[in-house]
């Protein structure tokens, strides 16, 4: 499963960093996209991978290293937020720079040939 | 004090204790203190209210629907799989004569014709006098209209209107 | 799996339905991928919807209420919500495909959806 | 039997596997814009099923939660995306 | 009263919060947002005051040995977040909080209308600002970290236009590559240490086996990346002139700042980290070389600029450059100086925005900023109980105009040049005298040979390089006759110009105090066990 | 009356003299003369008290003890003799001034700056911390660039202004190295300290870089070669300024520097080399230069540089003697040099030209004027029963011994001679072709004597010459054998100041000098002036034009540096980011062995396939993402549904619940955004296929695969690594006893790093706000400003935000279901709210449904209609999520806790039962709130990006929604 889910991060990253490394808005904020994915999974994967045992406390008596880690979690879920608000920020950014410079290029004009 | 509108509320009252999976004195208390806050917050979002009548007639509605769901799903199955006995579906719109207008209604023959495979909802006439649908096998045409108003209009008709 | 402890009425009935919506997701899911027009691929996945997503929320109630020890229904509202909204996502894209084939038509849409991108 | 009740849900989770790739592939070939949001639409609701596969497998309620949230508003991404086809914009004036 | 002081930790951060909340209240009331604002700001530097002084151990029933520690929601470090102030950190506060209300006061003649929030971005900054100043916890300074770029995306993009939304974007993107960065450092030290703690981390390194530790600081050394951007490192920086310049003068000023807050935590993570015998512990000889190579960057860039502003925004890369060359030398002695020269180059760079700002409009008489504007109209926020105004009506203009207006300007722009240049009698000069003479005189130690004189030749360089850019920047702005008009000047504007400066000449007369108390926050930086251990010790009676 | 006021006093003249307004010129020069005469009266006041028992004044102030810096004045013979000069000389420039300068220039700004300067340079002499000396160094440097840039409307004076600053204080720079290193090797900074450790100074290995440091900072002061060239283009400043800066001050700062530094320095072949070699070229090079200039200041600048070039070569003979001699000669040139420099003003003055081709025949019209620059140039020329005779006799007596080898025994002394015949032709030039033969009556004014005040400063120095030329011993005597005393101490040799020593090999070098002067003057030059006076090698000597180029240079230079070392290419950057964090992150990992025991799990089939979409999903995007939008967005969405289906995989509920309902809004966000973005055509397909592109995306796809890979190393690794428990154990024991929640995860949100969640949602108000602030002035692009071409053709456009009632058409049944959806969701949130210490969920998921519910009614039945309806105030629902989270933390203090501590408290109601109630829960509400808050604000300020547009199309063509708008206006 670690394979997997490495491998599963190491494609969103690289997709993501692809991207960020092109010249039109949108695919930037497509590559940010795929990029928090990404890290929130890695962030995730510190924790170790624990199936069917979610860090709830309920009847069943658990040894606590029987429970996934729930810091990566908790972690996570703020990077989350963080990366929602930022995509956020970044699309209406790259609205205006659309609509005041008149490309969607990143650098605010086209390049000369 | 405007109007609660009641089976609304009890829905939501429901669907609060549904949610909690508990019915204590105190859960009651807080679902009904939801609901009515919450229905009144957006009383002017729902400018029309429908009018039910025959609420016991969605019992063998129900029943009917999930009758053709399985039904339906048989049928979808066999065209995508090809085992439709060398007879190539027919697929395409048909127009259905509609006597219903509610908007209520409308909503709940929507659901139903999306929840059965193999027809879905393509919209009603401007006039709102016919419903078109579409669907994977046209089969015996004026036959599946007549059953399907049979089946779910009139019953819906007697609900909403 | 921890499914060891679970009651043969369970098991058996779940067995069955979890085998059901395999079956038919999967072939909800060859319909989206075979048949041949936009409107006739709509209803593969609508076989998901119904009785895939029944099948799968009667087992699911089926093992949580074996693990409560009383009837877990709340799954009953999962079918209500799907059967609510699925119509609503239904509609628009059969218009949205109504009214993209019309333009097509006459012939200023490009099929990838970036006409108004 | 539980056994088999494993194994119907290993069938289970692995044809809702297949169907996501099917939808993928959907998603992929297109050829229009709303199959594409169909093949979106399909690999909700198959999520939503393995979700509630998950949560069969792993007998904990938590797992009723997302399915909840995805047959409650997971048609919102679809109408959105339908309705910015059919209408340029998903929220109008 | 006691009692009240054990909070006085969390104040820095809650007063702006609370305030810059508040604020979205008032709506258009911009007396009462006005009045929140600077009382706001008030109350950080009477905390900072306060921590600053009880640092001193002045209050021994409090705090000893110069650290405070505030357990957030009860919880023991390394569980809970703790919240640590020794007197580096006090220091920052109180400079951030001086800074601030300079800038705020300048905001007020004019910038603060120009967009609505303005003065909620403000708290926020101020609150991530203070919050990273802080906070003992490796992801709670991420946190802040995001809240002080939240803050500044929407400073810098405050008042919009072409320039700004260009910049903004390589800003913003940049940033955000920088904050996975940051997360993907944290998440590998938790992921081999188990903790985020700072100080609990400084014993955990040391248990790693030696594969374990590779992975370790691998991490560490992606976490020193993203400090580094933060910091203005070349070749991380490219960005940075940029932004600078597109940002309104007041928000300029507190730019300065963020910069700091990287060298900042590439300190306090650093010292940890060395605490932890770890090999990647950033302030090496890497530091020193990555340093040189930006003091060679904003040099020659300083030299290529014509426009006043990006001679300042160079100014500013200059100074992380050199503070990184200093660090990277590891001589003790060194750190004390650095912080002075840290302390008076945020002072000088912010204060050189504000007279620059002011400068700029002896060549154009209406703000500059004020030309690119979207030509629509203002939309119906009928939700939002908002009555669109024009920002830019001459009736904006308010405030006591101060008279001799250019011998004002010319004065501030040469003490500013000064500053930035270490040229005498400034507190520029001081700081840069005391790195060089502390330099020289440790010179002979083992290791550090030629690097010494490495230093030295760049504090020189960059004097020189800044003197002839400033000369050119300020001929082609005060001393050019053709279409200058005389600006009319208010008094809150150039009084935080002034007041900054002044400042600066207070912290030359003096320096002898000051010294004292940066040489002991230099001490306690460098043995991190008194740290380490008021941190720890917050674990004993906790559950 | 003490040293310091001495210092202070000029100071506080040039404050005051800064606030009087700009035509006070009385008011400015009385003020001036007023310090100048305190000043001048204090220093002769104290120097009496300097004895042979006593030979230091001293007064100390702490500044910085750390760092070596107090503020120690110090008077001895030698800075007391200069503190004099610079006094007195400033009270003549003073009264010189007040007469020089013009009405309608601001006069209190020059007078302000010249005080300054004199504080300065009072400062430097009377420094007895080196520290202190190099601060009043470069303050005379800043000080000098203000004066010279008095007129700064003049081209010339700006650029002089800047190359004699940039020289000097570069020179400053050098000095302030050099002394703090001298200073580490002396043991500190104090002079008395460096003065006494000459023998150790001179012994040490860093000995040559420190001299060479000094002597930097000097020899640029001095205006020695090859440093030379900013003095005559610092003719631009007033001449005042130049009598009293470029003669007799700050120019000699750098030679009294060198003979304050003698005994610490002194005595090495490096000092003799280098100072010899410098003095002798600038003595000589001054003195040839002179001869060639037009401008009567130039004249005497170079002649400056010529001098103290012969001051240098005597300080670097390494003889006490020399010593003297140069110690000597710095007081007779400024004598001399500023007297003519004022003479060269009144000529200037009330000429109205310094040109001296057009000058001549003055003496008729100015008699007293010529007289006087007569006796000043013969002092100049070194004629006996003058001063400059007597500096220059002992000059040319240490010539003769100061080599060791034959070359040199009779090279100084001959280029000694040359330089002085150079010398004596330049005066005479100067004095002859103004004053004497043939008027050219071009002039612009007509001449005539200036006004006594003009003249009696140089009139009076003049009387000085005369005095020390023809009394030396009785009066220069004294104060000579104090100065060099207090700088050799012990060492001070014996020395006759006669006028008449016999018939010695200097008295004959001086009548070499002299005749061989005239003969050059009156013979070759005035033959052949027009052809000389076109000396090609007179511009490299200027010097001005190698400075503007050199400056010119250094901009282009630096902006091709520029472009090569940075970019202002965002992928750039990004790229240069990416590179470094590969390189950085590997550095540790090279050479490291990998951890022992990693073990592979069995993969479920499933989650492989899963992961098989998702990757599918990704490279979709990043493929599709340029041209064809909507298709990646998609794509993009698909890759975090799986994302979101890992997280619930390995059992972690609360962010796969999270992240599904971030990815809902998130579709619709972005899809909101897309509607302003108008469409891409492939018009640069062709771009993409030349070679460069295709190198540049292959590298990309590297870095981007190296990055991938190196991720994907990482996190497997670590995964198998067995995990440390640190935090993890705390909080699973702690959570339910300690925080009463069931839901570790969401303990750690709210309770145990609850610090972290406030922040978090401070994050997503900021970004809210910034979004609304952006919005209000969004400016769509050209493109995409009119009506999607959907609505513009669809004639069921009215249908949708019909006034009363439901929307029609195809948006019937939607509107319909999407109404009945917002109470539901309204339920569902707070359930979500409720549970969320205990099961999945909590305030950030709450809110997130919530605000969908809200985004669906806008969706389904649009802005218009929904905002005449319902009011969300999404500003309130920030403010008060985030006081809400404040108050909850601050309630802690109330039970005397640290904030964010919980407080719980049981309530029991009637019929109800018991009510647990928490702060806990109110910080969920804070953070349910600025959810709802922040996501409805930001999605709909995007929204409402159209009703602008509706707006304007409304008005353009009175379409149906008119009727709508007053409707909102008059609710607002
Ligand atoms: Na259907
Ligand atoms: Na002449």
């Amino acid at each position: 499963m670690e394979l997997v889910l490495a491998l599963a991060i190491g494609v969103l990253t690289a997709c993501g960093v692809w991207l960020i490394l092109r010249p039109r808005t949108f695919q930037v904020i497509m590559g940010l996209v795929l990029l928090s994915y990404g890290v929130n999974l890695f962030i995730f994967a510190m924790g170790r991978l624990v199936t069917d045992r979610p860090p709830i406390l309920d009847a069943r008596p658990l040894e606590a290293a029987q429970y996934a880690d729930p810091v990566p979690q908790a972690l996570v879920l703020t990077a989350i937020v963080i990366s929602f608000a930022t995509t956020a920020l970044f699309l209406v950014l790259l609205m205006a720079a659309r609509g005041l410079t008149g490309t969607d290029h990143v650098d605010g004009k086209e390049p000369d040939s | 004090m405007r109007q609660v509108p009641l089976y609304l509320t009890l829905a939501l009252v429901g669907l609060w204790l549904l949610l909690n999976a508990e019915l204590s004195v105190l859960s009651i208390a807080s679902g009904v203190l939801l609901a009515l806050l919450l229905v009144l917050a957006i009383a002017r979002l729902r400018p029309v209210r429908p009018r039910l009548r025959h609420v016991h007639l969605a019992i063998p509605l129900l029943a009917t629907l999930l009758v053709d769901i399985v039904l339906s799903n048989l049928a979808v199955a066999r065209v995508v799989l090809g085992l439709t006995r060398n007879r190539q579906a027919r697929s395409g719109f048909i127009d259905i004569p509609l006597e219903l207008s509610d908007p209520h209604g409308l909503a709940v023959l929507a659901v139903i014709v999306t929840a059965t495979p193999g027809t879905s909802w393509a919209g009603v006439a401007p006039d709102g006098r016919v419903l078109r649908l579409h669907m994977l096998d046209i089969r015996n045409e004026d036959e599946w209209i007549r059953s399907f108003k049979q089946r779910y209009e009139r019953r819906l008709l007697r609900i909403f209107q | 799996m921890t499914t060891a402890v679970l009651p043969l009425w369970v098991t058996i009935p779940g067995t069955v339905l979890l085998a059901l919506a395999g079956v038919t997701t999967l072939i909800g899911s060859l319909g989206l991928l075979r048949l041949r027009d936009f409107f006739s691929r709509m209803h593969g996945p609508s076989m998901t919807n119904t009785v895939a997503a029944g099948a799968t929320l009667l087992a699911s109630m089926l093992v949580s209420s074996a693990v409560a020890g009383r009837p877990i229904i709340h799954e009953l509202l999962i079918a209500l919500f799907v059967s609510v909204s699925a119509p609503l996502a239904a509609i628009m894209l059969v218009q949205a495909a109504l009214y993209r084939n019309k333009a097509r038509h006459s012939g200023d849409v490009t099929t990838d959806g970036s006409s108004s991108t | 039997m539980s056994a088999v009740f494993g194994y119907a849900l290993w069938f289970a989770q692995a044809c809702i596997a297949i169907a996501m790739l099917n939808a993928m592939i959907r998603l992929f070939i297109g050829p229009a814009a709303q199959d594409r949001v169909l093949a979106f639409d399909s690999l909700y609701m198959n999520g939503m099923l393995l979700l509630l596969t998950l949560g069969i497998s792993s007998m904990s309620t938590a797992y009723f939660d997302m399915a909840l949230l995805i047959a409650l508003f997971g048609f919102v991404g679809t109408v959105a995306l339908a309705r910015f086809l059919l209408r340029g914009e998903v929220i109008e004036p | 009263m006691i009692a009240l002081l054990q909070h006085m930790l969390i104040v820095p951060i809650l007063a702006p919060l609370l305030v810059g909340a508040m604020q979205l209240f008032l709506g258009e009331r911009r007396g009462a947002r006005i009045v929140c604002s600077l009382a706001s700001v008030l109350v950080q530097a009477a905390a900072a005051l306060t921590l600053l002084y009880m640092t001193t151990d002045a209050m021994p029933d409090i705090w000893t040995e110069g650290v405070g520690v505030y357990t957030i929601g009860s919880w023991p470090a390394p569980f809970g977040i703790v919240l640590v102030v020794d007197r580096l950190s006090a220091l920052m506060l109180l400079l951030t909080s001086l800074v601030a209300l300079a800038s705020l006061v300048y905001s007020l003649a004019y910038w603060d209308r120009v967009a609505p929030a303005f003065h909620s971005l403000f708290q926020f900054l101020l609150m991530g600002l203070n919050g990273a100043f802080l906070t003992g916890d490796l992801f709670n300074l991420f946190v802040f970290f995001e809240v002080l770029l939240a803050s500044s995306y929407g400073l810098l993009l405050h008042g919009s236009g072409v320039g700004r939304v260009k910049a903004s974007l390589h800003y913003v993107t940049v940033n955000l590559l920088a904050s996975f960065l940051f997360l993907i450092g944290v998440a590998m030290i938790y992921g081999m240490t188990g903790t985020l703690n700072m100080a609990d981390l400084a014993g955990r390194i040391m248990l790693l086996a030696p594969h374990d530790r590779a992975l370790f600081e691998s991490g560490a050394a992606i976490l020193g990346v993203a400090f580094l951007i933060k910091a203005g490192a070349w070749p991380l920086n490219f960005w940075l002139p940029t932004t600078y310049v597109a940002a309104s003068s007041p928000i300029g000023a507190v730019f300065s700042l963020l910069t700091k807050v990287g060298v900042y935590a590439v300190l306090r993570v650093g010292t940890v980290l060395a605490a932890g015998n770890a090999e990647t512990s950033f302030i090496d000889l890497g530091l020193f070389y990555g340093g040189a190579a930006t003091v060679a960057y904003a040099v020659v860039g300083m030299l290529a600029s014509r426009q006043l502003g990006r001679i300042i925004s160079y100014c500013v890369v200059t100074s992380t450059g050199l503070l990184f060359m200093a660090l990277g030398l590891r001589i003790d002695a060194l750190t004390g100086p650095v912080i002075l020269y840290l302390v008076s180059s945020v002072l000088a760079t912010s204060a050189f925005f504000m007279v620059n700002g002011l400068a700029q409009r002896t060549r154009t008489h209406r703000i500059r900023e004020a030309a690119d504007v979207a030509p629509l109209p203002d939309i119906t926020y009928a939700g939002f109980d908002i009555t669109p105004q024009d920002p830019l009506s001459p009736k904006d203009e308010v405030g006591i105009a101060i008279p001799a207006a250019m011998a004002f300007l010319g004065l501030a722009f040469i003490c500013c040049a000064l500053l930035v240049a270490g040229l005498p009698p400034l507190s520029g000069f001081i700081a840069k005298f005391a790195l060089l003479s502390t330099a020289v005189g440790h010179s002979a130690d083992a290791g550090i040979g030629w690097h010494a004189w490495g230093l030295c030749a760049a504090l020189i360089t960059t004097g020189v390089a800044t003197m002839i850019a400033l000369t050119r920047g300020g001929l082609r702005l005060f001393w050019t006759s053709q279409g200058r008009t005389t600006p009319r000047l208010r008094i809150i504007e150039a009084g935080p110009a002034a007041f900054l400066i002044l400042l600066s000449m207070a912290l030359t007369a003096g320096i002898a105090p000051v010294m004292t108390y940066l040489n002991s926050a230099a001490r306690s930086l460098h043995s991190p066990d008194v740290y380490i251990r008021v941190v720890n010790g917050t674990r004993e009676g906790a559950p | 009356m003490s040293l310091s006021l001495i210092v202070i006093l000029p100071f506080a003249g040039a404050l005051i003299a800064a606030f009087l307004p700009a035509h006070a010129r009385n008011a400015a020069s009385w003020l001036s003369g007023l310090v100048t005469i305190v000043c001048t009266a204090a220093v002769v006041r104290l120097y009496p008290s300097l004895t042979a028992a006593e030979p230091v004044l001293r007064e100390r102030l702490s500044w910085a003890p750390q760092l070596g810096l107090e503020l120690y004045l110090r008077m001895d013979g030698y800075a007391g003799l200069f503190a004099l000069l610079v006094a007195f000389m400033g009270l003549l420039v003073v009264l010189y001034a007040r007469y020089y300068m013009s009405p309608q220039d601001p006069v209190p700004r020059f007078f302000s700056f010249l005080l300054a300067f004199m504080g300065a340079m009072l400062g430097t002499v009377l420094s007895g911390n080196l520290i202190q000396l190099v601060i009043f160094w470069e303050l005379t440097s800043l000080t000098s660039f203000m004066l010279i840039a008095y007129w700064y409307h003049r081209a010339d004076a700006r650029r002089g202004a800047r190359m004699a600053l940039i020289v000097t204080a570069t020179g400053g720079m050098c000095l302030l190295l050099g002394i703090v290193w001298l200073g580490s090797i002396a043991g500190g900074f104090d002079l008395d300290t460096v003065l006494a450790s000459g023998a150790t100074i001179r012994a040490h290995e860093h000995y040559p870089v420190v001299l060479m440091l000094i002597l930097l900072g000097a020899l640029t002061k001095s205006a020695q070669v090859p440093f030379h060239f900013w003095l005559p283009n610092a003719m631009a400043a007033p001449t005042p300024v130049s009598a009293y800066l470029h003669s007799a001050t700050m120019v000699k700062a750098g030679v009294f520097l060198l003979a304050r530094l003698w005994p610490a320095l002194a005595g090495t072949a490096e000092w003799f080399w280098i100072l010899c070699t410098l003095g002798l070229a600038s003595l000589l090079l001054g003195a040839v230069a002179a001869l060639f200039q037009r401008d009567l200041k130039a004249v005497l600048a170079y002649s400056t540089i010529s001098h103290l070039g012969l001051i240098t070569l005597l300080l670097g003979m390494n003889s006490p003697l020399a010593l003297v001699a140069a110690v000597f000669h710095m007081m007779n040139h400024a004598t001399f040099k500023a007297s003519l420099f004022m003479a060269a003003g009144i000529v200037d003055h009330e000429t109205g030209t310094r040109d001296m081709r057009r000058l001549g025949g003055l003496s008729q019209a100015m008699p007293i004027t010529a007289g006087v620059a007569l006796v000043a140039c013969a002092a100049m020329a070194g004629v006996p029963l003058l001063n400059g005779f007597l500096s220059k006799e002992m000059f040319f007596a240490e010539t003769i011994f100061a080599g060791e080898g034959p070359l040199i025994r009779i090279a100084l002394p001959a280029i000694a001679t040359l330089a002085s015949v150079f010398s004596v032709a330049y005066s005479a030039r100067f004095v002859h072709s103004v004053f004497f033969g043939r008027a050219t009556g071009d002039l612009p004014r007509a001449p005539h004597e200036p006004t006594r005040g003009m003249l009696a400063p140089s009139a009076l120095l003049v009387f000085a010459c005369l005095l020390v030329g023809i009394l030396p011993e009785q009066t220069i005597g004294p104060v000579l054998r104090l100065a060099v005393a207090s700088i050799l101490g012990a060492a001070t040799p014996e020395f006759s100041l006669k006028i008449w020593h016999g018939f010695t090999t200097p008295v004959l070098m001086s009548v070499l000098a002299l005749a061989g002067g005239s003969f050059v003057y009156a013979v070759l030059f005035r033959r052949s002036a027009r052809a000389m006076a076109a000396a090609p090698w007179r511009a490299p000597l200027d010097g001005r034009r190698a400075f503007d180029v050199t400056m010119v240079m250094i901009v282009r230079v630096c902006e091709r540096l520029t472009r090569a070392i940075s970019s202002r290419r965002l992928q750039v950057q990004l790229l240069l980011i990416v590179v470094v964090t590969l390189a950085t992150a590997a550095a540790p990992l090279l050479g490291a062995s990998l951890p022992p025991g990693l073990a592979l799990t069995r993969v479920a089939s499933a989650f492989a396939l899963l992961w098989l979409v998702g990757a599918a999903c990704a490279i979709g995007a990043a493929t599709q993402a340029k041209y064809h939008r909507l298709a990646a967005l998609i794509m993009v969405g698909g890759a975090g549904l799986v994302t979101c289906l890992t997280f619930a995989w390995f059992s972690a509920p609360d962010l796969a619940l999270t992240q599904i309902s971030v990815e809902v809004v998130t579709t619709v966000l972005l899809l909101l955004g897309l509607r302003w973005m108008p469409r891409r055509t492939k018009v640069d397909e062709l771009r993409r296929k030349s070679l460069r592109a295709r190198a540049r995306r292959a590298r990309d796809l590297l870095v981007a695969v190296v990055a991938g890979a190196g991720v994907t190393g990482l996190a497997l690794v670590i995964m198998l690594r067995p995990p440390v428990e640190v935090l993890k154990p705390f909080f699973l024991e702690h959570a339910l006893p300690d925080a009463g929640g069931h839901n570790v995860v969401n303990v750690i949100l709210v309770d145990f790093r609850g610090f972290d969640t406030f922040g978090e949602i401070t994050v997503l108000s900021i970004v809210a706000l910034t979004v609304y602030a952006l919005l209000r002035r969004f400016r769509p692009a050209a493109e995409s400003r009119g009506l999607p071409r959907a609505q513009r053709e669809d004639e069921a456009r009215a249908a949708l935000a019909s006034g009363e009632g439901l929307p029609g058409g195809y948006s019937l049944i939607p509107a319909v279901v999407g109404r009945m959806l917002m109470p539901v969701a309204g339920i569902v949130s707070v359930y979500f709210l409720l549970r969320g210490h205990n099961a999945p969920g909590g305030g950030f998921v709450g809110g997130l449904v919530m605000a969908t519910g809200i985004i669906v009614q806008y969706m389904t039945s649009g802005v218009l209609w929904v905002e005449s309806r319902l009011r969300v105030h999404p500003h309130y629902w920030i403010a008060l999520g985030l006081l809400a989270a404040g108050v909850a933390g601050i309630t802690a203090w109330f039970v005397a806790a640290p904030f964010l501590t919980s407080v719980e408290r049981d309530l029991t109601l009637p019929l109800l039962g018991s009510l647990h109630l928490s702060t806990v829960l109110l910080f969920d509400l804070g953070v349910y709130m600025v959810v709802v808050g922040a996501t409805v604000l930001m999605l709909i300020a995007i929204a409402h990006q159209s009703l602008r547009q509706s707006r304007k199309s409304s008005s353009a063509d009175e379409r149906a929604e008119i009727g709508v708008m007053p409707a909102i206006e008059a609710d607002r």
